[in-house]
């Protein structure tokens, strides 16, 4: 089931990484994840956005593994942006708290603007 | 009380094995759709029932996949009910309590990662309860989403004082 | 033969009622996808169980929506086996022969519009056939997709002579 | 159901009228079809381009209602053009024999060209 995502990294500056995130963000996508966050995280990134798409899923075990991406850049002092233009998605994410620990915003052109 | 015929019953049995509940988040959206819930609606739907779903697969049943989970839905003009079963092979029966999650002490290392899902579900649905099953020893995940917005409900509710 | 537990079973049980096929349509594209099928392929399958559905809420069934239409999807290494059973309450017997519709005599008012449900079905998948139900008067319509593309065949039945 | 699908008319030229498609193509769908058919056909249009998208949905009831149209084109003396993106769709048509009552196009674009 792992094919049911597709993650892509994207290096914009010396600064910043964007992980392009396109499909379903559950237990099956977790690997795919954390590479693409190790692999944003290797260049020192300081800012890392995360671009969702309208369309995307995510479940509690796909949280879960945002939860531990947040977990890793605190310690690493990185600044965490997310591009979520799913009011859906929005919602789960204020519902567990992630939105106390990246900044969310509906596009990934606003969430650009902010860096 | 409506007459029973104005109620739709869409049953589906799927294995007990991680990715199925695919079928059933699919299922409800098409069902929900039928409905008229909205988009985002039908998001929280599809959400709730993938969630009660993999908890069934996960702790509800064991490794045997040709044991099934079985889903039902419900719908008549007022509410759709779905009623998501397991065989209750797992360790341990179905919590009574939800507890909220505190991600505060996951970032902190102090909570382990997870323990959302019954959280989210409860969040998203206008009902969620584990019933007491009949003569089997499954467990009963029953969930009731409304079909009137909330609006309509406080207009009905002032209406009728 | 492969031991059963290979194989993984998704049963549905629609309202037998117009646009509920809908619902066996978007659970076997979830079904067909998660076993691999191309978008092709599973665009075929889609409309190979809709028609099927189509058929046995139209002709199997009578109006009473309380009545089930039952569709089984079982899928092994091989094959995605579809069953659709209605409760054969309908005027006539399912037909034993495929007709071929003829399009020329439709346009020119010779021949009713319809009639290519079944043809459908037969082109696009690889087995189609009503068998003989059980104890019970129900009619059960029954469809074979082999997994393997025809390319693999060839060359399979090329090795083995 | 006769949500599922949206059918708009276009009028290019005094010649050539346009039904754009969006959705399922099925018995709920007959009403809007005929009646865009209708209005397309009422300003003398001698050119008819159905356009289809490529995740539409059709069904034999949908392919019937399709040779309702034929039908009555040919009586009208009609040209039909249809843009049909998806693969899928054009081997439905090909196996009724559709396509020999209508010339078949992958695109709106190559549609057009035609006219
Ligand atoms: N169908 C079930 N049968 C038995 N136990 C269950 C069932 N569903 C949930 N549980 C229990 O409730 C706990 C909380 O579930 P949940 O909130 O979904 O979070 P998580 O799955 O991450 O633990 C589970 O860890 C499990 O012990
Ligand atoms: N499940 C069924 N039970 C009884 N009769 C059926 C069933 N499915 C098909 N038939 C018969 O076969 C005929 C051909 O069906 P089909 O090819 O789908 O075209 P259409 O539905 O347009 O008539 C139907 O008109 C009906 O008489």
């Amino acid at each position: 089931m792992s094919d049911e995502i597709q993650v892509d990294v994207q290096y914009i500056d010396d600064k910043t990484a964007i992980i392009h995130l396109e499909g379903d963000v559950t237990t099956f996508s977790e690997k795919d994840i954390n590479d693409a966050y190790k692999a944003a995280s290797d260049n020192d990134n300081s800012n890392i956005i995360f671009n969702f798409r309208e369309n995307d899923y995510i479940n509690s075990a796909g949280i879960a593994i945002l939860i531990g991406v947040v977990t890793e850049a605190r310690k690493q002092n990185q600044r965490l942006i997310m591009a979520i233009p799913s009011s859906h998605f929005q919602k789960i994410f204020r519902m567990v708290g992630l939105t106390q620990y990246a900044d969310i915003y509906s596009s990934l052109e606003e969430a650009k603007a902010q860096i | 009380m409506k007459p029973p015929h104005t109620r739709r019953v869409v049953e589906l049995k799927i294995p007990n094995e991680l990715g199925y509940e695919k079928i059933a988040r699919e299922t409800v959206g098409t069902v929900a759709k039928r409905l008229g819930f909205d988009d985002e609606r039908i998001a929280d739907i599809k959400l709730a029932i993938a969630e009660a779903c993999t908890n069934a697969i996960s702790y509800g049943s064991q490794t045997d996949t040709r044991t099934k989970i079985i889903v039902v839905l419900t719908a008549d003009e007022e509410k759709l009910e779905i009623l998501v079963k397991d065989p209750g092979f797992g360790d341990s029966p179905p919590p009574t309590e939800v507890t909220v999650p505190d991600i505060h002490k996951m970032v902190e290392g102090k909570a382990k990662l997870g323990g959302m899902g019954l959280y989210i579900i409860q969040e998203l649905v206008d009902k969620a309860e584990f019933i007491q099953s009949g003569d089997d020893n499954g467990n009963q995940f029953h969930m009731v989403i409304y079909r009137m917005n909330d609006e309509d409900i406080e207009f009905n509710a002032a209406k009728s004082t």
